[in-house]
């Protein structure tokens, strides 16, 4: 019997440790339901972020959602983060369990 | 003249990272050293408070909180005009510099203590003081006084940050535990400060060295104002401590507490208030010049200048 | 020269760090050849779990394998695990180097 | 009356977590500073016992073993009946109950150390078995005696637990080494005890102040179950101990151990053992009122009582 | 008004912490404009790597770039580590906002 | 014979591993105990050098270079030999046996203070320059002279490599601040220093239960090579201290530091550098035989050999 899945938009965004709480109320405001994060390091256009001190950590967050929530979520990302902070977004569809959780 | 070994751990780990060691302290005990050394600092603090009377402190929290003001406005001033900054990048390092570096005060305090050297109990709370009100005139400087600048949130944020939570905790226990009541913990918090502070010097020279790459890149402006700045900050940081009548060590401790730059407090809030401002440019100042200057030079200068104020 | 992948199934479990162990016997009985690790903290329907402390820790286990394995895998935690643990998976299509690792 | 400054630290940690400030402790210092503190205690313990008789402790397991089964019972039989908790989580909860905490029992040690009051050396091992037996009970009345329960692993896990290890190892090194043997790692172990002490309930202090939203939703009858158990349990305790012939120290030892509810080991097992049981109810209990009100009121009246029962 | 993305390659590695200083040398050298590091555990043909002290950690290192590049990058691994490193890599097709920064 | 209490601790862990106790230590840590013992050994080596010329010393760094030497082959041609290892991995474990384990160092150190044996303070000294020359010569018998070979690259990574620099770094301190210098910091970094060894082998004991099962795969020969290797060390090293007029407790440590192999900075360079060689064996050997067997016997033995070398 195989399993029943829908699909769903996993939407990760790899940004500044240091916005973390900011981030996550505007989350909270658009209407995210659940989010997983993860402490990371890395290199980018703003350069080397080698989480050695707490200026220079990121965080990985992971979203799953509605397509049409990514969306929305990108935009306001694009609109009030891009332009000022290090931040590298992208998403691709996963198959979701419990569909009625996301 | 003898380097105290703090320092020593300090030049150890610049010169370790400059010869790109693999040297890494885990961010788990650098946290942990400043959890501690804060809480030192305040304990130690509030267990003098403990023996004096608190109202005369009010005139000398609004003397310090003024004094911050103008060194934020004074650095503001030179980066925009002579230094051609852009607004944001000015109002953000000029607030750095308002503000205030606990490892700084932490070697001040160390330097005085190896030479015998007393000073008011208050000194933390003023150091406690001095962290907030750059960060608040620092936004005001980059973005006017806006509508939507959610102000509760941000004081929030700059009275309850750690530095200012465990300098404040550890005042009011040590105020209320009081010297005996302090005994029993004093291995932790005093017999082990010096030996907590070089473990936490050897990571600030470290990440200092990682700051000279940016700072070659920022070019000779910054380092002169790195070097200039905490001068004048330490000068009216002794014109106000003569006015308020403090001890030479109580007046070094002041000039050291103006001349210093906050590398973490100020950082974390300019990033999220004004994130147009270049993180690179106010730490490379703050960290890579001012933070060594004063700890290797400043400090001893700001004692001389101190004792030749108090005896004149 | 292409370089020659095969596609394979990650599966991706978020869920509390203190069934870790319980978690990976279970896996191991089931087959399952590999796994990564990561500690992660998040948010969901159990409420915020921000790894503050050891009850609040999150993990967030990948698996490599093979659909079937997946689904048989998602059928078990199903049974066991949906119901009484904050617990999320997903899954998508992936392709890998060297097929016979998974 | 004075405060303990370790106590101070907690309701420091308390107040900075309620009012939301952004104070954290690194994972890995809250770690450390428990396992310093298990073996500590385990080292302590076992120094006393290489200077007494090992035969007399055997009725004194035995009878902590049936102290903490009825405990449990008790705590189950309330919170099924009155309580109107399902069958699981009331299960769960009379578990912690059962068990102990070692930081409750950590701050008493501190707080008769403080008074100069010895007590019985075997209070280590005491604590070590009375964090087991809660947990075999709160399983066996959540699913009852099944087939499929993997008896041994729970065992394993139960009595190879991070807790019950260092305690027990770090009595067996106290018992071999001796206090001659122990002197030169006194400084880590036995002088920064106090500082140790004080910095883990900074944490504690954080954790609790999480606890509160919990405590509000649950409501009334969880915060009399957190004030009235460790009441009745203490009275338990102090018969116990007092059939024993414990000293006064001894007596508070072990009211407070039977009062102390567990918040580490049993969460996780409950967690694992009878994983319907809502961890959120037991913690708000157990941390968000039974620590706090130990802590702070049943140290000072478990001692008041031991000593008019041994006057008595 | 649909976001604009574009398609790009997420390339996975989880190999051992100790090569990370080399790996990130070599993917320097090979052009990567950009990566991302979380710590990471796991288990796998090289037996289990519980991250419980060094020489047991293993890192998991995330690439965002085109697909071309994806491929030379795992030609790469195939010659440099793949026979004597702990490694797993695999890819799969992400939607990128900025493409001009992969 | 009393057991020192640092060895109780590794027999601690190394009975939770095995008995599979689900006691961990934070990673975190595990490292900042390593920084605190390495700082430690270098700065009282610098403190002690401080008080005597530097020159004779280069004779004798010289001596230990060329003992590293000999031990790196001697292992090599003993595992391809009779061991009928292959070429990479008979390289690699011979680099571990030519070079140095702090940890057995620092057990050695705490037996000679506990018996109030003196040594040389150069010893820090040497033992930072013989973690070195064992990791390039392995490297050569496994891939022979290539071009290819960084070698500036693998001698920058040999000396800034973590311990290296920790073990100069301290020196350099020690050696610049004097005793009176270091007075201030000695709480950490020496008062404390056996309590925090306690805690650094309570994690060995951990890490080398998880060699156990590997040893069992590999079978005698290496078990034999990991008991003999040592010895064969121990005696080269004794001949070579004798030649440099050592005293006792100095021929003491050098045999120690010969009979001890590296189980973190050679594992680590060899991965990079033999990466075809399997790391489980190396560490089986070094971890799982020789470590346990030199604190636990080699340095009472080499002890002994010691005493009677120097009053033969
Ligand atoms: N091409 C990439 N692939 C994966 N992660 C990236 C990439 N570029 C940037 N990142 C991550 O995103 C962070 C911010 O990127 P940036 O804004 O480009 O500096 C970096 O510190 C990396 O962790
Ligand atoms: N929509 C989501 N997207 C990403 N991660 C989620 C989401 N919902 C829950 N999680 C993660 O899964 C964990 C358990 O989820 P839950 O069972 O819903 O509480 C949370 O703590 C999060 O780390
Ligand atoms: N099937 C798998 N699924 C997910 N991760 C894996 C899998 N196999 C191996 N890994 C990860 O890749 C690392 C190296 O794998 P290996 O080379 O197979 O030992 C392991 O330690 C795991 O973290
Ligand atoms: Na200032
Ligand atoms: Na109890
Ligand atoms: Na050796």
């Amino acid at each position: 019997m195989p399993i029943h899945t829908e699909t769903r938009t996993l939407l990760t965004i790899v940004t500044e440790g240091v916005v973390e709480n900011l981030l996550l109320a505007d989350l909270d405001r658009l209407g995210v339901r659940g989010y997983t994060i993860t402490n990371a390091r890395g290199s980018g256009a703003h350069g080397l972020r080698d989480a050695n001190w707490d200026a220079a950590t990121n965080i990985r967050v992971e979203i799953i959602c509605a397509r049409a929530q990514a969306e929305n979520l990108i935009e306001f990302l694009r609109e009030h983060y891009f332009a000022n902070y290090a931040m590298v977004t992208f998403l691709h569809e996963v198959e979701v369990l419990r569909p009625e959780k996301f | 003249m003898q380097l105290d070994p703090v320092i020593l751990f300090f030049l150890f780990g610049l010169a370790a990272g400059l010869l790109r060691s693999e040297l890494k302290l885990p961010a788990a005990l650098y946290d942990s050293l400043s959890i501690v050394l804060l809480l030192a600092i305040g304990l130690k603090g509030g267990e003098g408070l403990a023996q004096q009377a608190l109202l005369p402190l009010l005139p000398q929290i609004g003397a310090v909180i003024v004094l911050c003001l103008i060194q934020t406005l004074l650095a503001f001033a030179i980066l925009r005009g002579p230094g051609r900054f852009e607004r944001a990048d000015a109002a953000a390092t000029a607030a750095h510099y308002g503000s205030v570096s606990v490892a700084t005060f932490a070697v001040a305090v160390a330097w005085l203590a190896a030479r015998g050297i007393a000073f008011e109990p208050q000194m933390a709370i003023l150091l406690a003081i001095m962290e907030v009100p750059a960060i608040l005139l620092g936004i005001i400087l980059a973005r006017g006084i806006r509508r939507e600048t959610d102000w509760g949130k941000l004081g929030h944020e700059a009275f309850l940050g750690k530095g200012v939570t465990l300098l404040l905790g550890g005042m009011l226990i040590g105020w209320i535990a009081g010297p005996e009541g302090l005994a029993p913990i004093k291995g932790v918090f005093f017999d082990l400060f010096k030996g907590v502070l070089a473990l936490f010097l050897l990571e600030m020279g470290l990440i200092v060295s990682r700051q000279m790459v940016e700072l070659k890149r920022s070019g000779p402006f910054l380092i002169a104002f790195g070097l200039g700045m905490p001068l004048c900050s330490a000068l009216l940081g002794l014109g106000v401590g003569t006015l308020l009548g403090f001890s030479t060590g109580g007046l070094t401790l002041l000039a050291t507490l103006a001349a210093s730059a906050s590398y973490i407090a100020v950082p974390a809030a300019m990033r999220l208030a004004v994130p147009e401002a270049k993180p690179a440019i106010s730490l490379a100042a703050s960290l890579g010049v001012t933070f060594p200057f004063n700890i290797l030079a400043g400090i001893p200068l700001y004692h001389w200048l101190a004792s030749t104020v108090n005896r004149g």
